[in-house]
Order: structure tokens, then sequence, then C-alpha cells
């Protein structure tokens, strides 16, 4: 079915090996449960929170191991149930000393004590935000936004569309489609649980055609619910950006330095809509995720894992490197357009990684940067309608002024820039650093 | 195990600038093939030393700026190629390596290397070529396949105009420069570098169709307006230079769309019979300004930023 | 009406103000100029030029024939220039001040001034009408528009390109006018 | 003069770029040279001395404008009066020196006679010597003369180019860059103070 639903721009990495996707697609979904966890306490966006355990503590799964701090603070959950080993820092994907609570796994998996709300469709409306920050849940699509501030309605705004992005758009990432197919019931549930918590009419699960079984499945998991609708949509990287997915399903536009909710739409990740509902339904606290383990290992799996597991133990579920250790060229975490390299394998991983991807030491290589031969292939691919290559020359003269001038901020840093350049520059790297700049300048400004 | 730590994104498209340029050469083969094999051995050595002398200066422009040495990108190979193409098989060779020096050094290096000019290196090397030696830039080959050495001035179909039937003009065996004449060599190329996606569309065929409207507007016949000179090849590989185009689709529309009006004006009003060169300097010069005032909208910015 | 047109292409591009005859070519040299200011500019110029052609071509008619005083011509038209510029400056600084700041700068004033004492002097010496002076003065003009609005143009252009250190500034611009001259010369003998 | 670029190399390639038409070979140019030269040492001189009278930036242009004028109208009769071919092949350029000099002199400077005279006298040695070295350079690649003396082989041209406007713009940019090449281009302050 021809399917014209799309957005200006945008590229097609890996396109003609199904976005690196098929060595896992078909694989079916497996609990694994590791011997010992590390459970950081900033895996969401804001503060960290606060370690309230002590090494030698007894846990039990899904009781509170963090406090917490300000506005967009979130509780952390011990996703096992056992003794704490140790509460300190541990190397995390690019913060060298992330405070966390590492946890040895006795495997009974006991949970602590649950207040389940019962079925979404008739539990009390006003309850559904309080549990869902009571079970600690953030985006899980790779922005880890604490999800009841994203739902904290302020007076004047309203919203009327909830987005759930099962567009999967990254490259080799195959949990949330694995999920669709194997939970479409449960998501379905928490999308409905957040439609009745804010009073919305409208829910639209976006999918892109790459999936046409997760489309069938949902599409039939929608049947009857009332607003639900599933919305297929072209294939083409970054459709699942937030800013992307509005314009294609609501054909709104958000308005530069505003949020989503300006525009009337809040965009769920499928993930966080599931846990939403194991919040809602079981009372559970967000302890567990699917993540997918492909490229170089020797079984690529989607592996249920506790938050807080490790490289090396996923790597060692998943039979080990498929090639010599020392040919292994890089590890990231999250799909190749805006994944993050780990450092080394003793990495946990947090709410919000969706994947891990083993590159072979050829493939890892940068490619050396050539100058600029202005093809314009990066302007036609940056779906916000930048002119990457003119941003890179004021990065590179350091000229602030005529970056934020350019509309720097409104980059959604998605990659796309650097995959088409065929010179391989380095401009995605530049421009955070360039906007992490501005903002520091902004905030010392204000400050 | 040394793990690296490069950012985001970790894969990128095979496509790289030499394989770019690589494309834009074999595009070129065919037009080349044909200059030879109508303008015989002079051809051949007009484009092997437009190429190599092209090639030398880059590298010893790099070397004497001590720049890190990026011949093998191939982008000089296609200047010296192009320019070559460009020259009437009769031009002296040490002219020839001039112009590609000039292209290559005073139009490129000096505003800092590929991608900085703002002119077609080709085009204002052999422009620069027409106003230095104007007596060698206009003697033209009557073709006649390899024996052809003896430099004769002949009329081009420009300067005479039905004097060749169309079907000459497409198959080229008409008196020209050396890449421009056969036209399906052209249109071959075209086609190669529209399969392997290394220029779009849009620059050519808006550029042919606004001079066969504008000439056939002035009084000409549209279909040798296009057919003959240097058009077809002007526009296919000299229009579409990346670094001296505008870099949005209308900009280029705008662009080609003028282009082919001054084609038609300078080919009826001025002395010249060969508008392209002129005309398509003409838009590079004009194309920071197109870029200046026709620029994308940025998401979430304008009037239709809020409801869509 | 075609002698007019082919007037206006030869006074725009054969024999471009600034690229050909290098009258008012000071006024290139503004690297941060942005090409709206240069459009302004060049308005304001093209006007200033009629005004002058105008002027002096009465001052002549009327004054410097019948006294027959040619030695005064160069005095006598820098004069009239002047005043012509002033006025324009006048009735701009209401308008639009910003414009009028930029008229004013070092550069663009003396280019202003050059243009119009140019375009009077060769009117004196081609022996032009009333009509064809002020044509000339205002198409003049228009070519020192749109050359001072391509350079803008370009210069905005270059202004990331890794221009090898000695070639900065000056250099580069000279070399670039000396390019977009070769790119007008693609009208010679036009009129 | 603010932004504008004010170092006196700056000046001098500027009020070359606006001979470069009429120096199209060494007679020319040195004609035209001393022809500015003159009236601007001489404009300097006067405009110095009716300096006090008036204040504001743009009036002492004005005033310079006017002065030179005058000298530049008596220039012109004694050039055409000394060798009338020339001057016909100056055309309107030998008038236009009343505005082009305004180019090389600095009338905004208050401290007198003395020092305006020197720095017109420098300024203009400077001018004649750039002018008459491209009218030179541009008559030897275009007929391989200089100064009307056969230098090459009769008939070899070397490059047509030399003589158009446009020629001598990618002349006159390739000397200011040797030239910043040689003597690396100090800040514009500095250059103020030397």
């Amino acid at each position: 079915m021809a399917n014209n639903r799309t957005f200006r721009g945008g590229v097609h990495p890996l396109h003609e090996a199904h976005e690196g996707k098929s060595p896992t697609s078909g694989v079916a979904t497996r609990d694994f449960n590791a011997k010992a966890v590390s459970i950081m306490m900033g895996m969401h966006l804001g503060a960290p929170s606060t370690p309230c355990v002590q090494p030698g503590d007894h846990v039990k799964l899904g009781q509170v191991i963090g406090e917490p701090v300000g506005f967009l603070g979130l509780p952390v959950h011990a996703s096992v149930s056992g003794e704490v080993l140790e509460v300190g820092p541990v190397q995390s994907v690019n913060n060298p000393a992330a405070m966390a609570v590492t946890i040895k796994n006795d495997f009974k998996d006991e949970w602590v004590e649950l207040h389940p709300l019962g079925d979404v469709e008739t539990c009390p409306v006003d309850q559904i935000v309080p549990a869902i920050k009571a079970a600690g849940i953030c985006g899980m699509g790779g922005a880890a936004f604490p999800t009841h501030v994203k739902f904290a309605v302020k007076e004047g705004q309203y919203c009327d569309t909830i987005i759930l992005n099962g567009a999967e758009c990254e490259t080799h990432l195959t949990c949330d489609h694995r999920l669709m197919l194997e939970k479409s019931g449960r998501i379905v549930d928490g999308l409905r649980a957040a439609m009745r918590a804010l009073n919305v009419k409208r829910g639209v699960i976006a999918i892109e055609d790459n999936k046409p079984d997760a489309i069938e499945a949902m599409t039939k998991a929608a049947q009857g619910r009332n607003g639900v609708e599933v919305m297929p949509l072209q294939t083409k990287y970054p459709q699942g950006g937030e800013k992307q997915l509005i314009h294609v399903v609501t054909g709104r536009e958000v308005p530069t330095k505003k949020l989503p909710l300006d525009v009337h739409v809040i965009v769920l990740n499928v993930g966080t809509a599931y846990a939403i509902a194991d919040a809602v339904i079981e009372g559970k606290p967000l302890v567990s995720r699917i993540t997918t383990i492909t490229g170089k290992v020797k079984k690529p799996s989607n592996l249920r894992i506790r938050v807080g597991t490790r490289v090396e133990d996923l790597i060692a579920e998943c039979g080990g490197f498929s090639m010599d250790r020392e040919h292994v060229g890089k590890i990231v975490l999250g799909g190749a357009m805006t994944g993050f390299p780990a450092p080394t394998t003793r990495v946990p991983l947090a709410k919000a990684n969706n994947g891990v991807v083993v590159y072979c030491a050829k493939e890892s290589v940068e490619p050396e940067e050539t100058p600029c031969i202005r093809c314009g292939r990066c302007v036609d691919a940056c779906p916000i309608g930048l002119v990457p290559f003119k941003l890179k020359f004021m990065c590179e003269a350091d000229d602030m002024q005529a970056a934020s001038a350019n509309n720097i901020m409104d980059c959604v840093v998605c990659g796309s820039c650097s995959y088409i350049c065929p010179a391989h520059r380095v401009l995605t790297s530049a421009f955070k650093a360039m906007k992490d700049k501005i903002a520091a300048e902004a905030k010392k400004g204000k400050g | 195990m040394k793990l690296n730590l490069s950012p985001a994104p970790h894969v990128h498209t095979n496509q790289s600038t030499r394989t770019l340029m690589r494309n834009v050469l074999i595009a070129l083969l065919p037009c080349a093939v044909a200059g030879v094999g109508f303008f015989g051995f002079n051809a051949l050595m007009v484009l092997v030393v437009s190429t190599f002398s092209a090639v030398a200066a880059e590298y010893l422009w790099q070397a004497a700026t001590r720049q890190k040495v990026r011949v093998g990108d191939l982008s000089a190979a296609v200047t010296g190629l192009i320019l070559g193409l460009n020259l009437p098989a009769t031009a002296p060779l040490w002219m020839v390596a001039i112009g590609s020096a000039f292209a290559v050094v005073i139009v490129k290096g000096l505003f800092g290397g590929l991608g900085d000019n703002f002119v077609n290196p080709a085009l204002a090397a052999r422009a620069m070529l027409l106003a230095s030696w104007p007596q060698y830039m206009t003697r033209w080959y009557a073709p006649a396949g390899l024996a052809a050495v003896d430099a004769v001035t002949t009329a081009t179909p420009l300067s005479n105009p039905g004097g060749f039937t169309t079907l000459q003009l497409i198959l080229g065996s008409i008196p020209g420069s050396v890449g421009e004449v056969c036209k399906i060599a052209i249109l071959l190329g075209f086609a190669w570098m529209l399969y392997t996606k290394t220029v779009t569309w849009r620059i050519p065929v808006v550029m042919v169709a606004s001079t066969a409207v504008f000439s056939l507007a002035f009084g000409n016949n549209p279909l040798t307006a296009v057919l003959s000179g240097g058009l077809l090849f002007g526009a296919v590989f000299m229009a579409t230079d990346y670094a001296t185009c505008p870099m949005t689709a209308v900009g280029q529309i705008v662009y080609a769309a003028l282009a082919g009006l001054l084609v038609a004006v300078i080919r009826k009003f001025s002395d010249y019979p060969e508008g392209v060169t002129y005309a398509i300097l003409l838009m590079n010069v004009a194309s920071p300004v197109i870029d200046h005032f026709i620029t994308r909208r940025v998401y979430g910015h304008g009037k239709e930023a809020k409801n869509g | 009406m075609t002698r007019t047109l082919l007037f206006l292409v030869s006074c725009v591009f054969t024999q471009n103000f600034v690229f050909a005859r290098l009258l008012g070519s000071s006024a290139l040299f503004d690297e941060d100029r942005r090409v709206e200011t240069a459009l302004g500019l060049g308005l304001v110029t093209a006007v200033i030029m009629t005004l002058a052609s105008v002027g002096c071509w009465a001052l002549d008619r009327y004054a410097l024939t019948p006294m027959k005083a040619e030695y005064l011509r160069v005095l006598a038209y820098v004069a009239v220039s002047l005043i012509a510029a002033v006025l324009v400056g006048l009735c701009l600084k209401a308008a639009f001040p910003k414009l009028n700041d930029a008229l004013n700068e070092a550069g663009m004033l003396i280019a202003v001034n050059c243009a119009a004492l140019g375009v009077a002097l060769l009117n004196a010496e081609a022996g032009y009408g009333i009509a064809d002076a002020a044509l000339h003065g205002l198409f003049g003009g228009l070519g020192f528009m749109l050359a001072i609005t391509l350079m803008a143009g370009v210069q905005e252009r270059i202004k990331y390109s890794h221009i090898p250190e000695p070639m900065k500034g000056l250099p580069i611009t000279l070399i670039s006018a000396s390019l977009m001259a070769l790119a007008f010369m693609g009208f010679m003998g036009i009129a | 003069m603010a932004k504008w670029n004010d170092s006196p190399l700056f000046r001098l390639a500027l009020a070359a770029c606006a001979a470069l038409v009429a120096a199209t070979n060494a007679v020319n140019g040195l004609t035209l040279g001393l022809a500015t030269g003159c009236v601007l040492v001489l404009s300097g001189a006067v405009a110095a001395l009716l300096d006090n009278f008036i204040a504001d930036e743009k009036g002492r242009v004005v005033l310079f404008m006017v002065i030179s004028a005058v000298f530049a109208g008596i220039a012109q009769m004694i050039v055409k009066a000394v060798c009338g071919g020339t001057a016909a092949a100056l055309g309107i350029y030998l008038p236009m020196i009343a505005v082009n000099c305004l180019l090389l002199a600095r009338p905004a400077d208050e401290n007198g006679v003395g020092p305006a005279v020197s720095d017109g006298v420098k300024q203009a040695l400077g001018f004649i010597c750039l002018v008459t070295l491209l009218g030179a350079l541009r008559e030897l690649m275009d007929v391989g003369t200089v100064f009307g003396a056969q230098v090459l082989p009769k008939g070899l041209q070397l490059t047509a180019m030399a003589a158009l406007p446009a020629g001598g713009l990618l002349l006159l940019g390739l000397l200011a860059g040797l030239a910043n090449l040689i003597k690396p281009k100090r800040s514009g302050k500095e250059d103020e103070a030397a």
C-alpha cells in the first residue's frame, strides 16, 4: 500500500541492509536476569536522585533505592531482589562518575508490596499521573524526559492528540517492533490510560511501513478502543523525531523554542506506554525493558533486561563476540545515528538505552574529514530545513552569533547531515557542541 | 580491546568526494571519445594536456601552500577534462596548460580550494583564454576523423545557422569545441550522472528549456539553438557544478531559467556567437545573491508554524 | 524601443560602471555590507547619478558653453554631483537613516561622487542630449547597483572560504572583482 | 573613515584600482600618476591650511574634494597642453583625479600643514610607482613593449587580457597578495602609527 505520509528531508541509513534490523527483527524476546546490576541515579533528564540504601541492605524487586530530587526528579527502583553490594560512582556512557547502586541478584524476584489501580478504562483518572511518577517512568525512546512532567498540562494549555512513536526509525533497533508484536494489547492499554488521564479524545500509534506485521498487530489491538487509531508512515530516518511525527500525523509544526504541548500534542514512545500500563494495571515500577543486542555478537537477540544490567553480561548472554576480541572497534548504546559509544564493557544500561550494537574495527574507523564541496546533500537531508554546511563553517570559526542567527538551536541533532555528507565532514557533533556552548552561555548570562 | 569513542552517527554513506568526481569523469568519457573521434589526435592531446596540467597545478599549489595534497579526490582531473572538452581541437597546448593552471590555482586555489570557489573554474579559464588569445580560441576543425590535422577556420552552426542538418547537429559531425559537439555522448553522460545521483535533473532541463523558449521569443529556431554550440554540454556539466550553483531547489530553477535567458540574449545581440560560457559565469556570480534571498523555511518558523 | 533596451544592456553589462569603467570601484571593498544595504545604496546611487547627469547637462548647456568656460567644467561637475549627493542624503536621512549612515561611509561616499562625476563627464564627452544623459545616469546607476549587490553576495559567499592568509581582505576582493569583470565581458559588442 | 580599512597600503591599492582603466601602458600610467600625485600634494596642503574653519568630518571631505577639483582642472589643462595624445588616451580618467585622489589622502587628521604634505608626498610617490609599474607590466604583456621600447620579440603577444580591466584587477590583486606575503599584514591600528 503506497504510503506518502512523510516529512521533508531525511535519509535512509543502511537501507540496502533493511536498516540493519534483519538479524533481530524476527527473533522473539526472551527474559534475561543478570547476576548483578548497577542502577544509576541519573537515568532521567534532570537532577540525579539520591540513594537511600547502604551496602549490605537486602532489597526487594521494585523497592525505592533513590529518592527524587528537584522538579524533574524521579524515584529509582531496584530492578532485582538481593543484597546491595555497593553505592558509589560507576563508569557510564557519558559520565565517568555516575552515582549508582550495585545489587547482587538473589534470583528470587521477590516483589515489594504493589498498589495496582485496576483496569485502565475504569481506574480513577486523577491517580494515573501520580502512579506514573511513583513508577519512575521516563521517555524510553532516548530522551528520558520524565513522563509525569510531560503530562503536567498548565492551565490555558490543552492536549487534543497523543501520538505513540512506534516508528523506530533508528538503525539496528527492533525492541519497539518486538514489543508491538508481543504486547500490542498492553501498549494500547497504556495509551488509553494516558488519554484518560489528560482527557484526550484522539490517540494515534505511528508505525513505519517497514514493520507491516507490527502495523497489523497494533491495528487488531486497537479495534474497539475509542479514539485509538494506527497510522502507517513512510520508512525514512528521522521519522521518529518528535517534531517530524507531529508534523506528519497532525500537520502541525512545533514553533521554534516551544514544546509539543504548545500545538496540543504529546508524543510517547511505545515502550513508555507499555510501562504506563504496567504501572496502572499491576502497580509495577519501571524496572525492565526490551533491548536489542546486535552487530558482531554470535546470537543477536532482543532481551527483556533489568535496568542497570552491564554490557558485558548482555554480550555474554548473546554468546559473546562473533569475532576475536581485539578486532572489536566500537560498542554503541543505541542505534547508529544517535547512539553513544561505550568506553568499556562494564557500562550499565539505563532506562532509555534501547540497544547495544557491536561494530568491528573496520566498520568503526572514522572516515577522514575532507573539504566541503558544497554539494547540498546535507541541506536536502536536514529535516528541520537548516543549512548544515554553513553552520559547520560558523562552528569552525566559533561564531556563536552567526550560528544562532542561522537557527542552530533548532537542530534536533538527528545525524542525517553527517550521514549523507560525501566529504565525511563531522557536522552533527559540531552542532551539538555549539548548541551546548550557546545554552551554557545563555544560562551564564541569565544566572 | 581499544574501543573507538567517535561520536554519532556511526555509519556513513558509501559515497565520497572521490566517487562523485569519478562518476563525473565517467560521464565525461563519451564526450571525450566522440571529440577525439571527430577531431583526431590533436583533440586527444588537448584533453591529455588539460587534465594532467590541472592535476599538476593543484599538486604544486597544495604543496607550495603546505596543505595536505588532495589530488586524489580527482576534482582537479574533472576541472582539467571539462576545460579540455571546452576548447577547440586546434588549441595550442601551451595555452591549454595555462588555462588549466589558471582554473586550478587562481579560480579555486586562491579562494581556498575545493568548494570555496564561487565561479566554475573551467568556465572562468575558458573566458580568460577567450579574452587573452581570441585568435586561438575561435579556429575550428572541420570534423574529418583522425585525419583532421590542418586547422581550417570554418563556420560553426552558431555563426551560420541552417548550414547543418539536425541529424548532423545531434551526431556532432559539426565544427565546435572538442566535447560539445556530440549531443548523444552528452546525454549518455547526463543519464549516467542521473543514475548515480551525482546531479539532479533540475538545472540542465530548466536551462535548456529556458534557452529554447527565449530563443523562440527572439526569433531563432529553438531546436537548432538547443543543439548547437556549448549549451547542452554547459547545462549538463558546468552549470551543475556544486560549489557554484544555488543551494535550494527553487534557487536552482531561477538560476537555470536566468542562465537560459542570458544564453539567448548573448547569442542574439552580442558579438560572441557562443553565450553559454558567459551566461553560466554570470549566473555563478549571481548565485550567492539568489541563495541570500531564496532560502528554505526552517521548521517551526514563520506563520505556518502554529497549526500547519 | 529596442535602442533603449540595448542601451540599458550596454550600461548595465558591457560598460558596467564598476567592472568595466572602474568608476566607483571603491564601493566594492566593504566586506561585511549586507546584500539588502547594497541594493539600497545602489538605488540611491542611481538617483544621484541621474540627478548629476541632468544637472551637469543643464549647467553645460546654459552656463559653461555660452561663457566658453570649459576649463571650469571639472570644478562645476564636482560641485553639481556633491549637491546631488547632499540633496539625496537629506531626504534619505528622514526616510532610511540606516541607509544614510551606510551612504556616508568613507568608501561609499567617494564611490558615489566618483560615479556621478564619471557619468557627467562621459555625457559631456559623448555630447548626449538631456534624455540620453538622464538615461545614461539611470542605467549606469542600475549597473552600479547590480555590481555592488553581486559583490556583497560574493563577499557573503566567500566569508567562510579558507582563503590563504596573505590573500585575505583586499587582494581576494580584487581577484573576485576580476572574475566578475570577466563574466560581464560576455556582452561585448552590444550597442 | 571608521570601519573602512585604513592602512596606507589599502588606500594605495584602491586608488590604483580606480586608475586601472587608464593605466594600460607605462606612459599613461606615469602621466596619470604624476598628475594625481601633484594634485594630491597641493590639495592636501591647501586643505590643511583651511582646516580650522570646518569642524565636522563630512564637511572636510567636501572641502578637500572641491580643492582637488580645482587643481584637477588645472592639471587637465597642463597635460592637454604638454602631451595631447596621452591626455586623449586617458580620457575622462584625467579629470577623475578630482575624486580619486581623495582615496589616497586622509583629510581627517588635523595636525597642520607639515605632516599633511609629507604624508601626501609619501602616498603620491607610492601611487606613481605602483601605477607606472602596473602600466608597464600590462603593456609588456599586451604588446610586448615598455615605454614603447620593444622588449619581447615582435609579434609575440603574451596575453591580450592584460589591457582589459579584468586583467588589471587580477594583476593588482596578485600584487596586493604578494605585498601581504612579503610584509605580513599588520592590523589596522599598527599601520596608523607607522
